[in-house]
């Protein structure tokens, strides 16, 4: 899979179809994940508010989730040297800060009603924080070195150097005890939430899912293009 | 402007030097490694004060202050260039020629001059060493000064491009200009002699 | 059936899906509007070219 | 005057170019917002009692960061000869330099201070004077710091050298700036502060560039 | 194993060598814990509340601070292309860079980080844990932040960048310095806190020079 | 140790260049600005990846591998030296040949031989260009290696020490040692030369 698809032009082949493909899922599975989202019952304890759960949730997770992909498209680059790689990994990093933010926006929104402040600094919301920083640092890092090898390269050190602020995300609620839930899905043991809410989370984490999977598809492409056009303009320049 | 310069250093390293140049003159500093030519240079700038004797500058019409005639009259081009290695050769050469009062169009003609057109775009940390002093010298042609302080401005010049910088001297003197230049190699053009190392002690 | 009346919550409910459509929309606008931009350098640099390579055409 | 236009463009242009420019000034505006609380503890109370306080802090530090670069780059890579041969004196270029600062990281962190407050719980009336007096404050700290940054010309240790030089410089309008503040919030009145902080940005900018060119001066010979 | 020492001890001599070496970071330290209570008001409760806490955040500052000279200096004048062609790979160099850097800035600024704290009111039994986390953690912040400097090497704006990329992996080392003395303080076992401080630091020995030789030979190429 | 080098490096600059040096021999890389002289040395040195082509080093016992052979067997002297202006001369030069494996009375020997003794308490910083360029050739004297790869090292030096310098770069060949130079003014010794303009396009 991965050899067939680091060739530039099979890559492009293939996500010129898969790329739509895959948004056109994503719009479907958010489309019904909001249908549920609104139809669910309110919750006992946290009334309607539940509702901010079904974005904040699949949000928090593909912070974490782009920026595994970037850690791995980094070491791909290290170790392979393959362009492609450094372009899969640029194509994270907006991405995965957008979510990142959303994450700390809705967190911050939920938070103001249950726990009556919009901004704690425990551990969890700090270290989602320093991920949203990190996302930045990796796209300062890139723009501020102009070689454009030697720019992927320290950003893909820098992005594998951060991926120890994922664990440090999954397990801060374990760690310290903070206001922030411990994990209800992901455990040891099964779920614990009712199922009723299972349903129209997994709906909108995998519309999440594919969204970011169908941008990301059209983002390396438009880098592609984008060091295509470069190689021209030095050709036309001499 | 047509500037007269009358010279008297004096410094631990060299005593009693006394030099005058005059318009479209050439001075050829030579002296051992550490005989004060840099030294000199930079004190007929006004970045270092000497020791004893001054430095004086005259124009056509008599005496000049030596601030005005140093932040108009003088351009200095040391070891060190000036250039910011993440700035493309253009913006930096713009910037330079554009201080020390030339226009854009004279920093245009005087790129063309040097042969840069095509290193323009690039930054100049990408530039050799030879490509980085020709885009030094472009300033000196783009932007008139009338006493040219050069510190061995050929060294990492190719054979072509030392024709070429001999070409721009001897049309400066021509102009009225004046050049001290500090050098280990004789310059392409004729010059005057001085040897600095016979003013001084012991080499170092 | 649906319950789109959070009562007093609104205040915090709507701006959250309200940011959210934002940023997401705003990461599709992005990622399509420099697909596009990139897709047309390259169409008009590769005609750029042919035109130069074909020097019997105008 | 002329030569004055060509720095000041160069060096906004020097600051504002590719790679981001204030943005990173920003961001560690932010960054350093974010690790007081770690340090100092959560506590919202605790806080937000020392949330304008530590903006400003946070505004004085980012300033210093920044300001290391104002003069050395350009002593070592030979810029400040050309620039002692300029159309315009050292003074000039010493004041072209500090007004670039201030307007290109400054104002932006100016900008952020009342944000970076709020997060750490400062209360919302209090945001136009926090802007305010960033602002002003930070006309004084890009003045009285780039007279830190060319007295350390030449030395070993740049960075730190600097920060010894110049937080002293920095304490009155830090002292001036959160005590507004702190007076508004109190009730009591504020304009004293305000006005000497004013009177420090000013007298900073007025008196800075000579202390500048000096220094350069010396370094240079 | 020759070629370590002989960079070690260069490195040492470097810090040490005249001009003040950590005595102009202590004075940073110091300076920065005087700011504080102006910032925040000189109320002691409220002071003394935030004491330890703000020690450390003058720690992390005063670290970055330094950073910055780490690999830029080499970079610039060639000294790196050397460093590459030496009988010792890279990485060692960096861990001799990072070792020295621990020494020379992390042990001193150690033995002020108690001095600060009590003189802004903290409690005298937190003497020994305080300079005990300092210790422990300068070793994290000395690897993580050489990551930083060696990252933005070659980029337009090395200072605030490296603030940039460093403050968020200061950010673990500051909880973990900050929570063990905040849990000690408070009565609560804080074995864990040093013990999580204490591996991270490890860690950032053990791993930094790898990331930090990366980066240099990426910078250079 | 004695070294045979064999050399293929491919660039955009120039392509399919090949050049191979055995013991004892000099070669004086020529070329107009621009034409990958430096990039070439920084290239063999193993700082920049070549595009294309691969270089080799083989030693007495046959093959050795690229990363011993540049840890133990090669000097490189570009336009930077790598000393720290505010450290002073002896300090800088004692670290830099116990870096490059030489030892302290190596280096004491070297300083005199390039006649750096008066000069070991200074600054660098207040070294002349030309006896800061002693200074870096101290090092490729004091600590034994096989393979010099100079960056126009003669540039900056005076009369006299080019003599100095020539001498004892035919010492090094004469121990078997290897030179590879880039340069625009003729070596003082003799030199395979080896021009890049040839293997390239228009000079830049
Ligand atoms: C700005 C503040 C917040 C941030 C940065 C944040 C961050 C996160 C992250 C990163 C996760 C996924 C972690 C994991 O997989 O274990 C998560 C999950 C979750 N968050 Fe938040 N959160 C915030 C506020 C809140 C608030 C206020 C609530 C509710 C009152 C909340 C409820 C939840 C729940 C229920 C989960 C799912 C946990 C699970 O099932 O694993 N969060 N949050
Ligand atoms: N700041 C200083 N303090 C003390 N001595 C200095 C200082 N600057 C230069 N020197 C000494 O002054 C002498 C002259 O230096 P200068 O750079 O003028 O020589 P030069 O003629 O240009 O030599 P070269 O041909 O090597 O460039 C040298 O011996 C140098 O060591
Ligand atoms: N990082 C880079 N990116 C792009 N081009 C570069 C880079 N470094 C060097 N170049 C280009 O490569 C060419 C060769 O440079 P190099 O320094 O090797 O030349 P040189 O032969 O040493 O010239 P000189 O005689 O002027 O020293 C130059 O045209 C230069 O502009
Ligand atoms: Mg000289
Ligand atoms: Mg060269």
């Amino acid at each position: 899979m991965f050899q067939a698809l680091a060739n530039p032009q099979r890559f492009m082949d293939f996500s010129r179809w898969a790329a739509p493909l895959v948004g056109i899922i994503a719009v479907i599975l958010i489309a019904m994940g909001l249908w549920l989202t609104f139809s669910v019952p309110e919750d006992y304890q946290q009334g309607d508010t539940v509702r901010i759960m079904f974005i904040h949730v699949p949000a928090a997770y593909m912070a974490m989730f782009c920026y595994a992909c970037l850690g791995g498209a980094s070491f791909m680059g290290l170790v392979f040297r393959h362009s492609l790689a450094d372009a899969a990994g640029r194509a994270c990093a907006p991405l995965g800060a957008g979510f990142t933010f959303l994450a700390l926006v809705t967190g911050s929104l939920w938070g103001r009603p249950m726990w009556g402040t919009w901004w704690v600094w425990d551990a969890r919301m700090t270290s989602v924080l320093v991920l949203l920083l990190l996302y930045i640092g990796y796209m300062a890092l890139q723009a501020a070195i102009d070689d454009e090898v030697k720019a992927a390269r320290a950003a893909s050190i820098l992005a594998l150097v951060g991926l120890i602020n994922l664990p440090i995300i999954k397990f801060s609620v374990d760690w310290w005890n903070t206001l922030h839930q411990p994990a209800s899905i992901f455990r040891a043991g099964g779920p614990t939430m009712p199922a009723a809410y299972l349903w129209p989370l997994a709906l909108m984490a995998f519309g999440y899912m594919a969204l970011f999977g169908s941008l990301w598809m059209v983002r390396v492409r438009s880098e592609v293009w984008r060091k295509r056009a470069n190689g021209l303009a030095l050709q036309a320049a001499g | 402007m047509q500037n007269l310069a009358i010279i008297r250093g004096e410094r631990l390293l060299f005593q009693g030097l006394d030099l005058s140049v005059s318009a479209g003159e050439a001075v050829a500093l030579t002296g051992a490694n550490g005989s004060g030519k840099t030294s000199l240079l930079r004190a007929l700038a006004g970045l270092i004060r000497p020791h004893a004797g001054d430095v004086r500058f005259e124009g056509p019409q008599g005496k000049l202050e030596p601030e005005d005639a140093r932040s108009q009259g003088v351009h200095l081009l040391g070891h060190q260039d000036g250039f910011k290695a993440t700035r493309t050769a253009w913006e930096e050469l713009l910037f330079q020629v554009q201080w020390t009062g030339g226009t854009e169009a004279s920093a245009r003609q005087a790129s063309a001059r040097l042969d840069l057109d095509r290193l323009a775009g690039l930054e100049v940390r990408k530039l050799s060493a030879g490509q980085r002093r020709r885009l030094a010298l472009a300033r000196l042609v783009a932007s008139p000064r009338s006493l040219w302080l050069l510190d061995e401005p050929m060294a990492p010049l190719d054979t072509a491009r030392r024709a070429v910088f001999g070409d721009l001297m001897a049309q400066h003197l021509a102009g009225g200009g004046m050049i001290i230049a500090a050098v280990h190699d004789p310059l392409p053009i004729a010059a005057r002699a001085c040897d600095l190392s016979s003013a001084m002690g012991p080499s170092l | 059936m649906l319950d789109l009346d959070p009562g007093k919550y609104g205040a915090f409910l709507w701006p959250a899906f309200a940011i959210s459509v934002l940023v997401i929309g705003w990461m599709v606008v992005d990622s399509l509007s420099r697909a596009r931009h990139w897709r047309k350098e390259v169409e008009r640099l590769e005609a750029l070219r042919s035109e130069a390579k074909d020097p019997s055409r105008p | 005057m002329n030569g004055f236009w060509v720095m000041l463009r160069r060096e906004m242009a020097m600051a504002w170019g590719r790679g981001g420019g204030p943005l990173l000034a920003l961001t560690f505006f932010v960054a350093t917002a974010t690790l007081l609380p770690l340090a100092v503890g959560a506590s919202p109370a605790r806080l937000a009692a020392v949330a304008p306080g530590s903006a400003w802090l946070a505004l004085a530090l980012a300033s210093l960061l920044s300001l290391e670069r104002l003069f050395e780059r350009d002593y070592e890579d030979g810029t400040l000869d050309l620039l002692a041969l300029g159309p315009v004196p050292l003074e000039a270029v010493a004041f072209a330099k500090g007004l670039a600062q201030w307007l290109t990281n400054g104002a932006p962190l100016a900008l952020a201070a009342p944000v970076v407050a709020v997060a750490l719980g400062a209360e919302l009336r209090l945001v136009p004077l926090i802007f305010l007096s960033a602002l002003i404050g930070g006309l004084g700290l890009a003045f009285t710091g780039g007279i830190g940054a060319a007295l350390s010309l030449g030395s070993k240790r740049g960075g730190v050298l600097i920060a010894v030089l110049v937080l002293p410089l920095f304490a009155p309008p830090v002292i001036f700036g959160a005590g507004a503040i702190e007076a508004f919030a109190g009730g009591l009145d504020w304009h004293p502060a305000l006005g000497l902080l004013a009177a420090y940005g000013l007298a900073a900018a007025a008196l800075g560039p000579f202390a500048m060119a000096a220094a350069c001066r010396n370094a240079l010979s």
